[in-house]
């Protein structure tokens, strides 16, 4: 197949399967076999690009000229690759374990619910194969129109409140700032395309360069870069498969690949390198990264704290393009698919705890590996990828974000990354300790006394887990998909390689 | 030309006054339509007086044309046949409808009639 | 010979084995943890020196495994080390203590044959996060606070390793792991990292804090690994580096102030751990063949001794339930063989002739005097006399003699008694037949231990030591054992950071909470209801207006129109 | 023939008028009224093609040669001008349920058909004129059949609001008549082309100034520029929604193409910017419309006054534009004409079908609706997507221009404002999705609406999305036409 047909087909496969699904959605074994096939389609039909681009081709398809010298048009170059193949991979095993989540836990509105899944992950590859800030900003806004419905799904009014955070969040950064970064992008170059090197360079003035990036940086707002990230947390109260997916890998990172691809493509490295008009958003990054962590610290739901784990790690993104050197951009770049996979673990964990265990607060998880030992081993991968300790993919983004700090002179930032590592041990460990090691709690265990001996300590687990019911997992179509993502994070530590060979043609010509 | 001479004009003015206080001022629904035909009625007296050339006579040709004769201009007269004509259907128009208004308020006054709307609103 | 699988690190084949040891049938647990170690060691001593596995891992040349005789020789002792604590451990039936145990002793070896800085920090990180399962298996709720510190601090020095990497990649543009310079930031950053693991002042407290708190099999291989591993890295790294002898000396010399009114045996251990370790930082210090000869065949001899005297206080605590020297005495009658074992773990550690300790301290002592480092010299000399006091007299004899607690127990199990036979047979082999240690050193030694004067200074050593304890003990001057918690550095992030903080934590959340409540939210809600007030239906501007006013505004707009036209 | 287009563009629907009165059969009347309709639009269509293919058509009407005559003219504005209002009133219509929510007693549709044809005419009138009078009378025409038609609403507050407009409309229409009096006595002619020609020697004129100011005053209350349009949202809050869909989308945007006219045809971009400091008025003007209007529009309770005023809020978007007296400001005000024409149309033509099945706008009565009337309220939800000016829809596109005009003038501020604006926007749209797709439905058996009322809903808010995307025919056009009026005006 020709390169616009695959680009075609894997923008038109979710939208078409999400009409299918909303025509189908009386039957409902059908409407998950179409929306499984729409995950493989798309797939399929995004992977065989990734060798094209490997080898240096740049597949385009230009669909319409909306305005004069506005187009609609894709463009694969390697980093909208590299998002393309996190959100259509993890959108097989998500859509698979949103089947046993929705099922196991008979959520009402099941088929606007893939209906609108199916869109965002459209609007998600769309934004990866963007030729342009108009097509970018296009499919951006129909990814937060997309997953509006999601965040509400539950019609409460909490869910109402929170979609109305959500949106107005969204819609006030990206039209108040983004959308008037890209007209005055326009009007200062006349031009939106993606190219190598930029299009700014020497077309403004430093000022005005500066301006434009604090413009693009929080007009982004899908990057939750403090203090626009209100919205992430609110957003948990979707069902888990649209936190998992949208809220750990499609949205949000649909955010910090629009600040990656700016930098790269819109400004050029080199122009902001030179200019240092991304100085001030290290500090922001820094900021939001350690502020994040200290308050996820603080949370008890679990939802609620991976969420601000996640606006912890975007920053790490956000701050790896702001160093503008190659290695913090390929950082960057790298970290978009290790934390994907890490985090989208760790939320498939939290689903099944709450479909198994109907359990959300972390207060309440004590012992809870021995009811639930795969998941919770598999959060426990999750959570180590997360930290970035090997040997998990977490620690490459990590290594050449911290490398592009001292490549760029920027050695606190070194710090802030380590530190935050630091904090999100605090944050995610607990969970882990509480699961494996304390005793459940009485409540759901009669009685239990103190065994500060270790012996009888091991043989009580031992014993109890006798005892207790036993193991009792969340369906299998949940369980299945967090292991497999939890696998994904240990082999990510070891295909790095060609991630790294993906990205490096983006910083040609970076310091 | 003293001030007093464009007299015209002053008529023109007071009435147009006169008409656009009455539609400002006044609550009842036909006042209103009468102020608004006199507003109407200044401006058609503009017109005429503006067409009007002193010591012209009507724009008929005579039959004994001998050398140019003064006619005041025809044109803004003949546009105001049509303003005529557009000011009695609006008055039309404004009375039907305020006969519906009373038919179904019972009363003519605007400010009833809002008090009305509003509890029925509640 | 034939080289064992020469393509897979050294210690990996611990490592991984390890994590099939919860599918192994249940008999067969035993002799697999057993036989991994074992395994490992033919498989190190396979392969020839300058042997190495390269790899390419995230567009970055690694070489997981470089086998020369500084690595071979911490490699063999960590695998005796990690045999002895299988053995140790045989009784347990927590297979999660059995994977975490040999992971971690599995990613030390491997730590200790990395080529470059990657993999050692994929391995330095690998030790901490296994090794602190062994603390959180105890499962007692101070263990979890203890284990998240150490999990924090030992992180901590993995990232502190990282980032000393990559500023080190970025100065020189090469990953190897060789000596260094004190130069750049990079180093500084590795160097720091090592000191945390190595226990330097001030970085020390995590070690007393965890150790005591980790299981009883646990604290045997937390004794045996991370700090070894960074006097290691040290010694690889930093060898001759000056700044390490002042900071060896205040190691040797004020745990043993801590150690002597410390009441938990096991923390009196790990602060006389810390100690000891000094002896070897100074030994890298010093960086002569001799001191480095020297560091290695104390790190050797200190593993195995250490490992035997947590054995024994685990045999008491597994047996007894507590290890507190108030409420310890008179156990030599219930455990002759422990006591036994324990007495030859601490006249090792006191470096009493013939023993392991003598052998390879006196190296180092040497090495000081070749070199005229006086003062150092004095301390060290005056750190073993307190050793002798705190490890060598006070452990065995609260424990096993002193007032007759009069608790009564069972010996120690079987298999306990077999991992403690083992290494007290070491030690004495070693005191013994030093030259078969010598053999292994990294560098060929002409040294002999055994000289007259050399035995003689050390007894009378100590003598004078022994009659001192006897002295104050008399007196009554002895600090007593007492159920109290000493203040040590480690008061400034258990009590007042942690303090600090959470006075900083409610500062900040009242601080937010009081922006969000006072201002966010009332600034919202005033302009909602304020907009919701003028442009609701009911509101002024939300509603159409009366024709009146609104042919109002048309002529008064008409007339603001012409005046500003007409003037 | 089409030589003839011209006349037979307005003589059609003004002639059909009284066919109608006369022929009094429902049916037939209804089908002659959507056959004019679209035949208006393939005139209109004819008339741009020409107008494009060429210089403007100069059409005598009668053969009596201006200034005495009346002369009809067609450039490329009035020719995209006359295609949106036949395009919207072929459209509405073709629309079912025409007469529905209007109270008429059965037989007498007839008069409901003819006022809306005499609407059209009046509106295309104005459009196609060259004389300055005959858009009085035009303008007359429009306004006159639609009190008429306002006041046709069941709701009995319809006639009031249909009064009101009248009162408000009467004032407008002769404040106009006034400035045209004044235009003719400082030039002597009332044929626009002449009236610029002679104009441009007057610029110190006070004739000309007072002239000017009753001009803008009376097309701004007939255009609705806040604060003078208080007559707007009950008008078409009230009305059937059909009708208040035909009115707002077309009614103030003759309006608005007459201010055009008036501002760069008649006076001169120079005399009205230069000279009088017109932006200065216009823009605080329209930037209280756009903040004002929206507000309001998030607090009503009744969903078409809601949408009117929203339509206050996008006025002041095409008034923006205009102030900027730029290139790229003009065509977004055009391009919005334009925009706001099918978005406004779909939207009311969406409420219309709500109202066919529950019976009222009101909002609590609309809950839950997106379940039962999934198509309707989908067309609901894609219009209010284009008033918020998501990208692929014709909102954005508008956006664009307006933005850009913003920020080539350097007017950073306003391109904020405009943007924030529309973002009150979301608030307003987003509590009527709430409503239709978040809370019960208070009659869950109500049944999606027939086909009849769908197609031509779905034709304008389809060609929302569709004209998003493929802009020569909107923005295209409009650009070539501020092009022309500018290059005209200075």
């Amino acid at each position: 197949m020709t390169s616009e047909t695959l680009i075609l087909l894997s923008l038109l496969a979710p939208t078409v399967g999400a009409l299918l699904v909303s025509l189908t959605g009386s039957a409902p074994n059908l409407r998950e076999s179409i929306s499984t096939l729409a995950t493989l389609v798309t797939f399929g039909a995004v992977a065989p690009l990734t060798p094209r681009v490997l080898a240096g081709q740049r597949p385009r398809l230009d669909v319409m000229e909306v305005l004069p010298g506005v187009d609609l048009a894709f463009e694969v170059e390697p980093l909208g690759m590299l998002y393309a193949l996190v959100a259509s991979g993890l959108w097989i095993i998500t859509s698979l374990y949103a089947i046993g989540y929705m099922r196991g836990h008979n959520e009402q509105n099941q088929t606007r619910f893939f209906v609108c899944f199916a869109l965002a992950i459209s609007a998600a590859l769309g934004i990866a194969f963007s030729a342009n800030l108009f097509t970018l900003f296009l499919f951006y806004e129909v990814l937060t129109f997309s997953t509006f419905p999601l965040v509400t799904h539950h019609g409460t009014e909490k869910a109402k409140q929170a979609g109305r955070i959500y949106l107005g969040i969204l819609v006030t950064t990206s039209v108040c700032f983004l959308l008037l970064a890209v007209v005055w992008t326009f009007q200062l170059t006349g031009s939106l395309e993606f190219r190598p090197g930029g299009i700014l360079a020497g077309k403004a003035s430093g000022s005005t360069l500066t301006a434009l990036m604090v413009l693009y940086a929080f007009g982004a707002g899908k990057a939750a870069l403090m203090p626009f990230h209100r919205w992430l947390p609110n957003a948990m109260v979707a069902p888990t498969p649209v936190s998992a997916l949208l809220h750990a890998v499609a949205v949000v990172k649909a955010g910090v690949f629009t600040i990656l691809k700016v930098i790269v493509y819109v400004f050029g490295i080199e122009t902001i390198a030179a200019g240092g008009h991304s100085d001030w958003l290290m500090w922001v990054a820094s900021g939001t990264l350690l502020l994040a962590s200290l308050v996820a610290i603080t949370q008890d739901n679990l939802k609620a704290r991976l969420a601000y784990s996640t606006i912890s790690q975007l920053s790490y993104i956000v701050l790896g393009g702001a160093l503008a050197t190659a290695e913090g951009v390929l950082g960057g770049g790298m970290h978009i698919v290790m934390h994907a996979v890490g985090k989208i673990t760790l939320f498939f964990c939290a689903g099944a705890i709450y479909v198994a265990a109907h359990k959300t607060e972390i207060s309440t998880m004590n012992g809870l590996a021995r009811r639930m030992p795969f998941t919770m081993t598999a959060f426990t991968i999750g959570s180590l990828s997360i930290i970035g300790l090997p040997p998990f993919g977490g620690t490459w983004g990590k290594w050449y974000l911290g490398l592009g700090a001292a490549r760029g002179d920027n050695h606190l930032f070194i710090f802030v990354l380590m530190l935050s590592s630091l904090l999100s041990i605090g944050y995610l460990m607990p969970v882990v300790l509480r699961a494996f090691f304390r005793p459940p709690d009485p409540e759901s265990n009669s009685h239990h006394g103190e065994h500060a001996d270790e012996d009888s300590g091991s043989q009580h687990a031992s014993h109890k887990g006798g005892r207790h019911e036993g193991i009792q997992e969340a369906p299998l179509l949940c369980v299945g998909p967090l292991c497999a993502a939890a696998v994904g994070c240990l082999v990510l530590f070891f295909t790095s390689d060609q991630i790294l060979q993906l990205l490096l043609p983006i910083t040609t010509g970076a310091r | 030309m003293s001030t007093f001479g464009l007299w015209h004009y002053w008529v023109v003015i007071v009435l147009m006054m006169i008409g656009l206080y009455t539609v400002i001022a006044r609550d009842n629904l036909v006042k209103k339509v009468m102020g608004l035909n006199l507003f109407q009625v200044s401006v058609i007296m503009f017109y005429v007086s503006m067409g009007k050339v002193e010591g012209g006579t009507a724009p008929i040709i005579p039959e004994q044309a001998s050398g140019p004769v003064v006619y005041s201009n025809p044109l803004p007269h003949v546009l105001m046949l049509t303003a005529i004509v557009v000011g009695i259907a609006t008055t039309a128009m404004a009375l039907s409808l305020v006969v519906r208004i009373r038919e179904t308020y019972g009363t003519t006054e605007e400010d009833e009639i809002r008090k009305l709307d509003r509890a029925e609103h509640e | 010979m034939i080289e064992l699988f020469p393509d897979l690190p050294v210690g990996y084949l611990v490592m991984l084995g390890a994590l099939l040891i919860p599918v192994v049938p249940r008999r067969l647990v035993g002799p697999y943890m057993l036989a991994l170690p074992v395994l490992g060691l033919v498989q190190l001593w396979s392969l020839p020196l300058g042997h190495t596995v390269d790899l390419s891992l995230a567009g970055l040349e690694i070489q997981p495994t470089r086998v020369d005789r500084l690595s071979r020789i911490f490699g063999t002792i960590f695998h005796m080390a990690a045999l002895l604590g299988a053995l140790y451990a045989l009784h347990v039936k927590d297979r999660l203590q059995h994977v975490a145990a040999l992971v971690y002793a599995g990613s030390a070896i491997a730590a200790a044959f990395a080529g470059d800085l990657i993999s050692l920090f994929i391995n330095w990180e690998l030790t901490a996060i296994s090794s602190v399962f062994l603390i959180w298996a105890r499962r007692t709720e101070r263990a979890y606070t203890v284990g998240l510190r150490y999990l924090v601090i030992q992180v901590l020095s993995g990232v502190l390793l990282l980032a000393g990497a990559i500023s080190w990649y970025a100065e020189t543009g090469s990953l190897a792991f060789e000596r260094m310079e004190l130069s750049g930031i990079g180093s500084w950053l590795i160097f720091l990292s090592f000191g945390i693991k190595a226990a330097f002042p001030f970085l020390h407290n995590w070690l007393q804090d965890a150790y005591p708190e980790a299981t009883v099999t646990g604290t045997v291989f937390l004794s045996a690994f991370t700090t070894k591993l960074a006097i290691y890295a040290l010694c690889r790294g930093f060898a001759g580096t000056e700044l390490l002898i002042p900071i060896g000396a205040t190691m040797t010399a004020f745990p043993i102030f801590f150690a002597v009114i410390e009441n938990d045996m096991r923390r009196v251990l790990a602060y006389s751990l810390n100690n000891q370790l000094g002896y070897m930082v100074v030994g890298i210090g010093i960086g002569t063949e001799m001191s480095i000869n020297g560091t290695a065949a104390h790190a050797f001899a200190h593993i195995i001794y250490k490992a035997l005297l947590f054995m024994s206080m685990g045999a008491v605590l597994h047996r007894v339930g507590t290890i507190k020297a108030a409420e310890l005495g008179g156990l030599y009658k219930s455990m002759p063989l422990t006591t036994v074992f324990c007495m030859i773990g601490a006249l090792a550690i006191s470096a009493f002739p013939f023993l392991s300790g003598f052998v390879s301290k006196s190296m180092i002592m040497t090495a000081a005097a070749d070199e005229h480092y006086t003062i150092t010299f004095v301390v060290l000399l005056f750190a073993s006399a307190g050793v002798c006091d705190h490890s060598g007299i006070k452990i065995p004899f609260f424990t096993f003699f002193a007032h007759d607690s009069g608790k009564r127990c069972k010996e120690a199990p079987i298999n306990m008694l077999l991992a403690m036979g083992t290494a007290a047979a070491l030690c004495v082999l070693i005191g013994i037949f030093p030259d078969y240690l010598y053999a292994l050193l990294p560098h060929d030694v002409a040294y002999n231990a055994y000289t007259v004067t050399h035995v003689v200074t050390q007894l009378q050593l100590l003598m004078f030591a022994g009659l001192a304890f006897g002295v104050m003990m008399r007196a009554g001057i002895y600090p007593p054992e007492l159920n109290a918690v000493n203040i040590d550095f480690d008061w400034t992030y258990r009590r007042a950071i942690p303090a600090l903080w959470s006075q900083l934590r409610t500062g900040l959340v009242v601080a937010d909470q009081t922006f969000r409540r006072d201002y966010l939210a009332r600034t919202a809600s005033l302009l909602v209801s304020g907009s919701r007030e003028t442009y609701s239906p009911k509101g002024r501007m939300g509603e159409p207006w009366a024709t009146g006013p609104s042919s109002l505004i048309a002529a008064v707009l008409l007339g603001a129109f012409l005046l500003l036209y007409y003037f | 023939m089409t030589l003839h287009l011209p006349a037979i563009a307005i003589l059609l629907p003004l002639l059909s008028a009284p066919i109608c009165v006369a022929v009094r059969h429902a049916l037939v009347t209804r089908l002659l009224t959507v056959a004019v309709g679209w035949g208006s639009l393939a005139v209109s269509g004819e008339l741009l093609r020409q107008a494009l293919s060429g210089a403007p058509i100069h059409y005598e009407l009668g053969g009596f040669a201006p200034p005495l005559g009346i002369e009809y003219v067609i450039d490329t504005t009035t020719g995209y001008v006359l295609v949106i209002v036949s395009t919207i009133a072929a459209v509405v219509f073709s629309f079912g349920a025409t007469t529905r929510g209007a109270a008429l007693p059965a037989g007498r549709e007839h008069l409901y058909y003819g006022a809306m044809l005499l609407c059209l005419a009046g509106l295309l009138g104005m459009t196609i004129t060259g004389d300055a009078f005959n858009v009085f009378v035009f303008l007359e025409i429009s306004s006159l059949s639609s009190y008429a038609l306002i006041g046709l609403g069941q709701d009995r507050r319809a006639p009031v609001a249909a009064f009101s407009y009248l009162i408000m409309g009467t004032i407008g229409g002769t404040f106009f008549l006034l400035g045209i009096g004044f235009l003719y006595q400082a030039t002597g002619t009332l044929n626009m082309a002449d009236m610029a020609e002679r104009l441009a020697s007057l610029h110190r004129s006070r004739t000309v100034h007072v002239a000017f100011g009753f001009l803008t005053v009376g097309l701004s209350l007939k255009l609705a520029v806040f604060p003078l349009h208080q007559w707007l949202p009950n008008a078409y809050a009230r009305a059937p929604a059909v009708i208040s869909a035909f009115l707002s989308a077309t009614a103030t945007k003759v309006m608005y193409y007459v201010l055009v006219r008036m501002i760069f045809t008649i006076f001169g971009a120079t005399f009205v910017f230069g000279k009088m400091g017109m932006d200065m008025a216009l823009v605080p003007l329209s930037l209280g419309a756009m903040f004002v209007g929206s507000l309001a529009a998030i607090f009503q309770t009744d969903l078409k006054r809601l949408l009117a005023y929203s339509s206050v809020a996008q006025i002041g978007y095409m008034t923006l534009g205009l102030s900027f007296n730029s290139v790229n400001g003009l065509t977004g005000g055009l391009a919005h004409l334009f925009n706001h024409a099918l978005m406004k149309g779909g939207l009311f033509l969406a409420v219309a079908c709500l109202v066919y099945r529950v019976g009222s706008s009101r909002l609590d009565d609309l809950a839950g609706l997106g379940k039962c009337m999934p198509i309707t309220s989908a067309a609901f939800v894609t219009g209010g997507l284009a008033l918020i000016g998501v990208p692929a829809t014709v909102g954005f596109i508008s956006k664009w221009y307006l933005v850009l005009a913003a920020l080539e003038t350097g007017q950073y501020l306003f391109a904020g404002l405009i943007l924030l604006s529309s973002l009150l926007a979301v608030a307003y749209v987003l509590r009527v999705v709430e409503v239709l797709y978040f809370k019960a439905p208070k009659s869950p058996d109500v049944r999606e609406a027939p086909v009849s009322l769908l197609l031509p809903t779905w034709i304008l808010i389809g060609a929302t999305v569709v004209f998003g995307l493929r802009t020569e025919l909107t923005a295209g056009l409009a650009r070539s036409a501020a092009m022309q009026l500018l290059g005209a005006g200075s």
